[in-house]
């Protein structure tokens, strides 16, 4: 049984979407892509829905409430995964692979803008006792901590991490819904936040919605002609004490790729993967990402960036989209934000500097204080 | 396996008052929102101002929703537009509330139940209808108990214009219609 | 509705179960009711953490324990580490979705063993009471203003039913009579009262008419555990497995305003899906054993009505007559339910489907129930009176 | 047609109060008598931090805490300069991931260090006033 993707949808990426409720966000973006998926009827032709959302991002308890009526659930098989959207990705991918489900509507939506007192509420994920207490003035110090770990080690250094920074809003610039690409913008002028961190190394967050419609290849052929497959989907949690967590290396991705290359027969990933979306919420993050996704080998990321590999048009483009520097953080949409752009380069609807559009791995990290990543391998 | 009882010894500390170290954590403030309310909530709460129940309609099924949302959610298609519902109805359901939020007794018991509200050349069975929660006023606690305020016609009562806000709060409350 | 292919390649089986006591108040970090729980499950299954390929995660809202993205910080403690976690989420209904999303990851052939583990802390929400919490669950623009207390909803469901099928408080207070006496039984169960009678139900303090006391279960902390696997890892592990038959799940519109309280649709939809799964066509008939959700006393009728084993408005009469004892023709919560054992949110689901493990598997000591049972079925409830999750288990 | 555009909501819980659990709980104790203790499994006999009353490498159960020493190795750090949202502090901040030799894990606090360093042994400073919480110790400092 294979599983594809029929149809995207999206909605959103401001700063801030000032007419919309995030209800009102999800509906745009799921008529969007059950427009995309061939016209879709939500009330007749899916099986179940899953909603990736959290709690205190919607600043409602039990937000699952709210999950159906907007995108065609309501009185239907609905339930909300407390993860990144690609999480429900591969929660869909299991579910059709069961036999039990031939269509599933996978959404997650954000609206950062709407909360007021954001830093409280990410240092709410913290432990409560060995943490909480130290009230950290800024949940990106946690972020930071990690950064200089890795570039330590591997001797990152941060005409490195400039280069990543000026690659994403190169790229970005391209990116209609990028809104934070900026080609001109320069790190080493940014204030420093947490060091080694600065202003320009940490994304910005977005209100966004995207909706993925995903089937079996039994009836794929009904929605689209031009499916995408997912061949591969795998998570992984390191562990939830940060204290106990490898502070240089995430490997919680690693451990995410070993499974969804496993799936997708995938046995040299550098050779066979055409490009990548991964997470760069922290300019750092992007290099660990490349490595843990063995993209390249552990400490050499920052190498084969000086000398363009991942550049547009480069032997394996990472980030074309520019990423989450470019396009801002939409909490869990980010996932799916990565997927989505990934979908419409390898369907041609954006044309993109990059030679193989084959095969794409997509990559989701949770942000901190969480250990957790996403990999989904998609090939046409 | 006979004399087994499932779960074997299940374990758990439990204790009454905590006499050791514990970490209280203030929320006060810690956790703020700033709601965007969208086109249907936002129109809803600007009526609501204005002294008026608006909700929105779907061609497609003949329903008609308040509160009110942009989507009709048993078509799944953008609604076809707005009406005004009245500020009168019957109460569907009422009960008697004895405590707070936070649980204290209150001084007096408060009415509140779902109030399916009048549309004009429009009716409605049980099974859907545009239908609000809210307090309800002028119900003796017997008209509750005895299940007489089901189906009474109710009205609402509102705040004096000066003092809206855009918020469900601009209705006091529906208040019994006495016939 | 769902469920075109039935073809599955994979049948998963339930091979081992815990729990921790249930509580109003536990010592424990949620990470370590998580560990008390779930290590009690593999044990009972002979498994070790390294055994266990994938970890499904079910908690209500982060607003109980009071940490956000509670699936994260609870991964260590559910043995998720290291391993493809997740927490899946659908309010009160959350207890009995844990195995029903855990049953994919093993049908999929993605996973062989998981390990199922939801959990609830209730007591961390201490200031000014947890009930306060749940004020958040109401929609914040149209109904939280009106300052509700989440008893509103039930008692105007409870009403709405009273009123629908001309039931007496007396029948429904029959329901809590018999749970809060079955719990005795239960080696976890936060209350245990065999002399409670009507009488002292309809005594209790009325918190919101027509819901007193003793109609509504207990606020408690706790967790509970279950490993499933696929049939070849199952035989292996146990001459007894116990095999998931069918699930089901439904969520119903956000606006519960706009419809008709008295019947569970939401839950007759949930209950289609999974029976159509297991084969079932008379569910009173092929039902033996059923633990559906009660955290007030009314809700197991109306659950049981939502199920099909009892037609519309007969529940009452079916309790009143003795047929929902333990030793009745359909013993309905032989565990004491959530109104005995407690209800620490999504763990009290995954408490049924424990129970019916138990039940099946002939395992339930004090409370096995008289009659041989091969079928049995958990069901939750959650969200804004929308959410119903069903769960069919067979030997 | 006017709209209300925003929507306020607040939580307002007056307050949390989390309990440390069996183990946690002992924990705190020790360090409100001024001594860092570190949770020891007795089935592969590592030490580790924070406590919890479960063994994160082999899901054993943990009963016992054991004294260590409270020289600490600084594993990574990092100088807040600016709050969350992209404000300069009063006050720059060293936060830092300490490590205790022998010891699994460690402790996330803060440092207080002209030039902090990896590497840099440090030690708590100890609050005179302690209430069994992880801020007893004040700061850490070079050893």
């Amino acid at each position: 049984m294979r599983v594809g993707i029929a149809g995207v949808g999206w909605f959103g990426f401001q700063p801030e979407v000032v007419d919309y409720s995030f209800r009102e966000m999800m509906f745009k973006a799921a008529q969007r892509a059950y427009e995309d998926a061939g016209g879709l009827d939500p009330r007749k032709d899916v099986d179940a829905f899953v909603s990736c959302q959290e709690d205190f991002w919607e600043g409602i308890a039990i937000s699952d409430e709210f999950a159906p009526d907007p995108v065609g659930g309501a009185m239907k098989s609905v339930y909300t995964v407390a993860g990144d959207g690609l999480q429900c990705v591969g929660q869909a991918y299991m579910m059709i692979k069961s036999g039990l489900f031939d269509v599933v509507v996978v959404e997650s939506h954000a609206k950062p803008s709407d909360i007021i007192t954001l830093n409280d509420v990410m240092l709410f994920a913290t432990d409560p006792i060995s943490i909480r207490p130290l009230d950290i003035g800024n949940a990106h110090a946690l972020a930071a901590l990690e950064a200089r770990a890795y570039m330590h080690k591997y001797g990152v250094t941060e005409e490195h991490l400039e280069a990543v920074v000026e690659k994403a809003h190169r790229a970005g610039a391209k990116n209609p819904r990028a809104v934070y690409a900026s080609p001109g913008r320069s790190r080493s002028s940014s204030p420093v936040v947490a060091d080694p961190l600065r202003d320009a190394d940490i994304a910005k967050f977005v209100d966004a919605a995207v909706v993925v419609v995903l089937a079996s290849d039994r009836v794929i052929r009904d929605y689209t002609d031009a499916p995408v497959w997912v061949d591969g989907a795998w998570w992984s949690t390191e562990i939830s004490s940060l204290e106990l967590h490898d502070w240089s290396f995430p490997v919680h991705a690693r451990e995410a790729a070993d499974g969804a290359y496993a799936q997708a027969k995938i046995t040299d990933p550098a050779k066979e993967v055409g490009f990548a979306e991964v997470d760069n919420r922290y300019s750092f993050k992007e290099l660990q990402h490349v490595e843990a996704l063995r993209l390249a080998p552990v400490g050499a990321a920052k190498d084969l960036m000086a000398d363009g590999a991942f550049c547009p048009g480069g032997r394996l483009p990472v980030n074309l989209s520019g990423g989450a520097l470019a396009e801002g953080v939409p909490f869990e949409v980010h996932g799916l934000a990565r997927l989505s752009y990934a979908v419409a380069v390898m369907r041609g609807d954006i044309k993109a500097q990059v030679d193989r559009r084959e095969v794409a791995v997509i990559h989701s990290w949770r942000g901190v204080p969480t250990t957790t990543s996403v990999v989904v391998v998609l090939r046409t | 396996m006979s004399g087994v009882t499932k779960p074997l010894n299940p374990r758990g500390t439990k204790y009454e008052r905590a006499d050791f170290p514990v970490f209280e954590f203030p929320v006060v403030g810690k956790a703020r929102y700033n709601y965007t309310t969208g086109e249907a909530l936002g129109r809803f709460l600007a009526g609501l101002k204005e002294g008026k129940i608006l909700g929105t309609y779907c061609s497609k099924c003949g329903r008609v929703f308040v509160p009110p949302r942009m989507y009709c959610s048993y078509c799944f298609r953008e609604v076809d537009g707005w009406l005004e519902v009245r500020d009168e109805g019957v109460v569907v359901t009422a009960v008697m509330s004895y405590i707070s939020a936070t649980r204290a007794r209150l001084e007096r018991p408060v009415a509140v139940g779902v109030i399916k509200l009048d549309v004009p050349g429009r009716q409605f069975d049980d099974h859907f209808f545009p239908g609000l929660m809210h307090y309800i006023c002028g119900a003796a606690e017997e008209d509750v108990k005895s299940m007489r305020i089901f189906g009474a016609k109710v009205k609402a009562r509102w705040k004096p214009p000066e003092q809206r806000t855009g918020s469900i709060t601009d209705i006091e409350c529906f208040e019994v219609v006495r016939p | 509705m769902t469920s075109r292919n039935l073809n599955f390649k994979h049948r998963v089986a339930v091979v081992g179960a815990g729990l921790t006591l249930f509580r109003s108040r536990l010592q424990e970090t949620p990470q370590e009711l998580a560990w008390l729980a779930a290590r009690q499950a593999l044990d009972e299954a002979g498994l070790t953490l390294k055994d266990i390929d994938c970890v499904v995660i079910g908690s209500a809202p982060d607003t109980f324990d009071g940490v956000h993205m509670k699936g994260e910080y609870l991964a260590e403690g559910a043995g998720g580490i290291h391993k493809p976690t997740v927490r899946v989420f659908v309010g009160g209904a959350t207890g009995v979705f844990v195995p029903i999303a855990a049953w994919w990851h093993v049908a999929s052939g993605l996973c062989k063993r998981v390990l199922a583990v939801a959990e609830e802390k209730m007591s961390h929400a201490a200031k000014p009471h947890p009930q306060y919490v749940f004020r958040y669950i109401w929609d914040p623009i149209v109904e939280k203003p009106l300052n509700p207390n989440l008893i509103w909803i039930f008692a105007m469901e409870m009403h709405r039913y009273m009123y629908k099928c001309n039931v007496k408080k007396e029948d429904i207070a029959l329901v809590s009579v018999k749970n809060k006496r079955n719990a005795c039984g239960h080696p976890s169960a936060q209350l245990c009262m065999p002399n409670i009678t009507v009488d002292d139900v309809l005594k209790s303090e009325v918190l919101v008419w027509p819901v007193q006391l003793y109609d509504i279960s207990p606020t408690s902390d706790g967790a509970a555990a279950v490993v499933l696997a696929s049939e070849e890892e199952a035989r292996r592990i146990t001459d007894t497995p116990v095999w998931i038959k069918g699930i089901g799940w439904t969520l119903d519109t956000t606006h519960w305003t706009n419809r008709d309280l008295a019947f569970p649709e939401y839950v007759r939809r949930a209950a289609e899906m999974a029976y159509r799964m297991a084969g079932i066509d008379n569910p009173r008939k092929q039902i033996d054993v059923a633990e559906p959700y009660d955290p007030f006393d009314y809700k197991e009728l109306h659950h049981m009505e939502g199920l099909g084993l009892a037609r519309k408005c007969e529940a009452p009469v079916l309790t009143r007559e003795g047929v929902t004892q333990r030793d009745g023709d359909l013993p309905i919560n032989p565990s004491g339910g959530l109104l005995g054992v407690g209800n620490p949110i999504a763990a009290a689901g995954l408490m049924k489907v424990a129970e019916i493990f138990w039940q099946l598997r002939g395992e339930a000591g004090a409370r096995q129930v008289k009659k041989p049972v091969y079928t049995g079925l958990a069901q939750a409830w959650g969200d804004l009176m929308q959410a119903g999750t069903v769960i069919v288990m067979g030997i | 047609m006017r709209r209300v555009k925003y929507f306020p909501e607040v939580m307002e819980i007056e307050a949390y109060v989390y309990t440390a659990g069996p183990v946690g709980t002992k924990w705190l104790e020790a360090l409100k008598a001024g001594k860092l203790m570190a949770a020891y499994c007795p089935k592969c006999g590592r030490l580790f931090l924070p406590p919890k009353m479960y063994c994160p490498y082999d899901f054993e159960e943990v009963k016992e805490l054991r004294e260590i020493a409270p020289v600490g190795v600084v594993e990574s750090y990092t100088v807040i300069e600016r709050d969350f949202n992209g404000e300069p502090l009063k006050e720059k901040r060293v936060l830092a991931f300490i490590k205790f030799p022998g010891v699994e894990g460690g402790l996330i606090h803060y440092v207080k260090a002209d030039k902090p360093r990896i590497g840099m042994r440090v030690r708590p400073k100890w609050r005179d006033e302690r209430r069994g919480l992880v801020t007893d110790i004040e700061y850490f400092e070079e050893a």
